[in-house]
């Protein structure tokens, strides 16, 4: 889950991480009496959960109320890379001396939380990575021990070599910012720019974080932070109903348990010419129930014009794939046409049940995929 | 022969009393696995199905039963500590079925388990299924086939299409390997490769990779400079758009990186042909094995 | 640093353990009020850092507000162990269906905290130990991995076999008092007893928690759990002043460096037939201001007729420790003898300082207890 | 000979341009220690005394001198975290001299130091002193002489005053070692006497311990068991009230337990003269020894 700036500096404050004050607007007199709250000059900050909002225009530095005003104006229901902004930030602006780039991560290689931290802050990191990778530190955290004070200085000197208060002030963020990616479930923790002021002291200037999905049973408060404005409808509906969903562009809707599968299955419609109109897996559990509410997600998209269920059966048993195939249909009033694809555990009880209907059935993936492009028109 | 497991290879199931730990047990055990004991905390003393005595911790399975090797179907918040448990209680393989395992639980397991020598399969994987000898997981035994190809794939259901299709083709699997769509998972490509590579019934493998991380990648680099048997690839994923979580927690297209583009690139440059379709896969395997 | 039941719960329900509500008065009429607050039936338990509250008839169960005013008015004031009772803790009484004892320490041998857990809850654990040894349970547990799930579970299991239910209450109590042992720097943890209602409710009844004084430094609001009054005057003004001190009964003062040296003098003292009066370390810092603070200590102590100085010059050095008692001797109004006996780092500088004045110089730490009790008289 | 240093020892100050580290410094070397770098983080680029390189971090001074052993003499808030670093940059051997540090963070080094085989001494100690090899530590150098006695201690000034009283009646040491008075300490009893045991230069043993804990009867029942070396004991604390903390972190009868009494008990038990007084251990070593 991804979350807005504001909320990973939440975060962030209750792990002690020095923030700068910082409230959102979501309105422009709200903005000014904000900025009038904190002192000129303040930052006027869209929230989007995207990355480029400076480069977009969604970030702009404001002297005057008038600045904010105007500011505030333009940003509010801007739109930057299809996200429409529904919220910004207002945070007093800092004197900036010198910025770095702080970031964590998980490593899939080391198994481990990953440090990368830079001197070149403020610029995208990925572009830092590309060009100048030897300027990117990184260190892979043993989580037996976390993040000792030596790596953590050690850390730190390697971005100000000749500052020893700095590099201390850099250590201890790093040490916080890996207590908040822990403590938070973190799969992604960046605070970039980290920067100081002339007079020495560190902010942590803008902030990202995105939260690990299976984790977030342990964390209910984590819940709120989810921007239900920015998420598409479908998608929503999907992830209430317990099923991984995503959006696409096509006409063939694909129902398919498991997601390298689904995959190999969208990748199959675009083989044979198609255009898939979804990733949509229907997970390890074989409820009826599941398969109704993603006839319903998949069915709310005027542009399907036919439905593609592969199903290989392995944990999801096919006879209860194939009951809840069949319960849909029977209850909903459904005008596409079906392709159904069943194979593995209980293969023939389940064809038997559907041999009754009058879906479309199909013996393999490339016949079913190739059938439901035809249907589909 | 097969990797990881052999007629030695004694289970104990973690979750044995929940519904899918019951099912697939029964189907372990129908397959002949030697499924010694089943754990579920407060059912200790209890006979599952008449057959496997339940215990509640994996400690007594082992010290009671000899059981060395644990397959896990427990819930997301408690397959960590299964992990953990089973590590700590002796078994030298653990397999986690689990799906939703939160990462940072999986990284704090992984330095207890290099102390104690465990291997760990998964989680968020069908485990494993070694044809004649044992079956740790859900992969349906009905599909597979004794034979001399491995199959290691980060996928569930998009291994068992490719082992059904090497069935149809005649063509048996020494070892059929699920390790998991989650970004840390315990045993890895490589670890899978390096197996295949030293097991001598396996003469040809099949590697089944997806979008996220550069696993795939580092593979490929292994195959080019230590495997001599004939390996295809296939890779899932091509259509799936960048920055969207494509149902595994692992398979994601981030900061540009983890493409399916990419990984089709490097394994070409491997030499290591990649099949543009599931069904292309047997073909393109009988293709350079020759045999 | 021990601190009282109210501020061990206190730091337990920071840390989510289960606690029942409970304030402490220093008055009669505020704990009938507290009482009046809670409802009856309640507790009153009277807060001193001392274990056998019970025996000492300074725990009492009250079912009317009489009692709660007759129970008030006999603890407060009353002498347990020669501690003065100043406050009780008023807290609501819970029905108990069984009792169990949980606790921490660190343990120098395995160099880790220990858990101990037993059935046998709500009695001193010492004679448990000592009659019944079996019934406590231990496991050391791993600072890399904390007290894992299954760790937590089986000791809980070992105390309720058949109730899986309480013992996961146990073991999520297990896991909890070790976050607040480590979080809070403890060196000694305990709940005693811990106990079920019968409708299977858990509560931490009794709570006790002694902290570290070397970890004191990074939790600064501790020191305000130090409880002054029950602390010997003299003792705390050596804490103050960074002196190691301890009170006794005889009349030889003595001011050493280093903790063992300082026992063995005390030792010696006692050996040749003297009383020594304190044990005071001076540390391994050499600070002559320390050394004027040591003696102005032990010299309010009335019974003190001589001192005795103890030096054996490593880190600390004989030169500065001569110029701390020559600085002091002349600062002050000193009217018992001092023998001094200075050997080791710088020895020969210190005793030519030490040389010009009026002091009874000692060769060897015999000869120097021996004409120190001699002195003293 | 010794134990725990030899010829190769170099050693690296933690803590160097510190009042107290600097002293002991010039103390080290001037006893012919091979200082051969000093660290304070900042202070990297100084050099110490115009003679000893200063670095910013311990691993600086193993890759540029080749340290192997480090002496920490920094506050107690930095000196687990110096342990660790000391460990992590490749030292084997750590004495930590500084008193006050926190127990839980020495419970936390521990295993660190255990995957290593890193030997830490310490903390709060005054380090090891081996005639004619090396000075880790406070020890003061004026008052040892090279010979066949060992001696161990919980102490510091204590050890100082036995050493003294040692050299002048002409029992030189092999290795002087205070283990330090902290509850939770690197090397304890038994791994000193263990190694002195093993010391072919070390003829007889002194041991002195004190209040708190149980390490002075585990030692007892090791000599009984392996021990053929001539052993003396002293135990100091007599005289100390129940409860309270005698100066040492460590040195506390809690509980009823490890009082001075019950350790003299078990060292008797375990035929080990234990002396009265500190100026009764000379004797009682020749009486024993009756070389």
């Amino acid at each position: 889950m991804n979350i807005h700036e504001y909320q990973a500096k939440e975060i962030f404050t209750a792990y002690g991480l020095p923030v700068p004050g910082g409230k959102v607007a979501g309105a422009v007199d709200e903005a000014v009496a904000l900025a009038e709250e904190y002192g000129l000059p303040v930052m006027v900050k869209s929230q989007v959960l995207t990355g480029g909002r400076g480069k977009a225009g969604g970030v702009k530095f404001c002297e005057s109320m008038d600045d904010v005003r105007t500011a505030a104006d333009a940003i509010l229901g801007m739109d930057i890379k299809g996200h429409t902004v529904h919220k910004v930030l207002i945070t007093p602006a800092v004197d900036i001396d010198s910025e770095f780039y702080i970031g964590m991560l998980i490593d899939r290689n080391t198994k481990r939380v990953l440090l990368m931290a830079s001197a070149e802050g403020g610029v995208e990191i990925e572009q830092v990575a590309k060009d100048t990778p030897e300027l990117i530190f990184k260190h892979a955290i043993d989580p037996r021990f976390g993040l000792l004070d030596h790596e953590a200085l050690g850390m730190g000197l390697k971005l100000v070599p000749d500052d020893i208060k700095k590099a201390r002030q850099l250590g201890a963020t790093m040490q916080k910012l890996y207590r908040a990616f822990v403590g938070a479930d973190a799969s992604l923790a960046e605070i970039n720019p980290f920067i100081f002021t002339p007079t020495g002291e560190g902010h942590a200037i803008d902030a990202k974080v995105n939260l690990d999905d299976n984790a977030l049973f342990r964390h209910p408060g984590y819940e709120d932070l989810r921007d239900l404005a920015a998420e598409d409808r479908s998608e929503r509906k999907a992830r209430v109903a317990g099923l991984s969903f995503v959006k696409l562009e096509g006409n063939v809707g694909c129902l398919v348990n498991g997601a390298g599968l689904a995959m190999a299955t969208m990748d199959l419609v675009k083989y044979y010419g198609g255009q898939p109109a979804n990733f949509l897996d229907i997970g390890g559990s074989s409820n009826p129930e599941k398969v109704v509410n993603a006839l319903t997600i998949i069915l709310e998209d005027p542009e399907v014009k036919a439905i593609l269920f592969n199903i290989f059966g392995g944990i999801t048993r096919c006879d209860d794939v194939a009951k809840g195939i069949i319960k849909a249909t029977e209850s909903m009033d459904i005008t596409v046409p079906i392709v159904v694809r069943l194979t593995g555990t209980n293969e023939t009880e389940g064809r038997a049940l559907l041999a009754k209907t009058d879906l479309h059935p199909a013996e393999t993936m490339d016949e079913a995929v190739q059938k439901a492009i035809e249907l589909a028109g | 022969m097969a990797i990881f497991v052999d007629d030695s290879t004694k289970v104990v199931v973690q979750g044995i009393t929940g519904r899918d730990g019951g099912f697939h047990t029964r189907e372990m055990i129908a397959y002949g696995t030697d499924v010694v004991a089943g754990v579920t905390p407060g059912r200790g003393g209890q006979v599952f199905d008449d057959k496997v005595p339940v215990y509640d911790s994996v400690a007594e399975a082992v010290e009671k039963h000899g059981a060395n090797t644990s397959v896990i179907f427990v819930p997301p918040f408690g397959a960590a500590g299964a992990v953990f448990e089973a590590a700590d209680a002796g078994c030298k393989l653990v397999v986690c079925i689990t799906e939703g395992v939160p990462t940072v639980d999986m990284v704090k397991v992984m330095p207890f388990l290099k102390e104690r020598g465990v291997r760990l399969i998964g989680p968020n994987c069908p485990g494993l299924l070694a044809p004649g000898i044992a079956k740790l997981g859900i992969l349906p035994a009905s599909i597979v086939k004794d034979g001399p190809v491995g199959l290691v794939s980060r996928s569930g259901t998009l291994t068992y299409e490719v082992v059904y299709q090497l069935t149809a083709a005649g063509l048996g699997q020494s070892t059929c390997l699920g390790i998991g769509g989650d970004p840390v998972i315990g045993t890895n490509f490589l670890d899978a490769i390096e197996a295949f590579n030293a097991d001598p019934k396996t003469e040809a493998f099949v590697m089944i990779g997806e979008i996220g991380g550069d696993a795939e990648e580092r593979a490929a680099e292994y195959i080019k400079a230590h495997v001599k048997k004939p390996v295809v690839a296939f890779i899932a994923g091509q259509t799936a758009p960048p920055g969207k979580r494509m149902g595994h927690a692992g398979a994601i297209v981030s900061g540009g990186s983890g493409t399916a583009a990419e990984k089709i690139k490097a394994l070409e440059a491997a030499g290591i042909p990649v099949a543009e379709r599931p069904l292309d896969i047997v073909p393109k395997l009988q293709e350079i094995w020759k045999r």
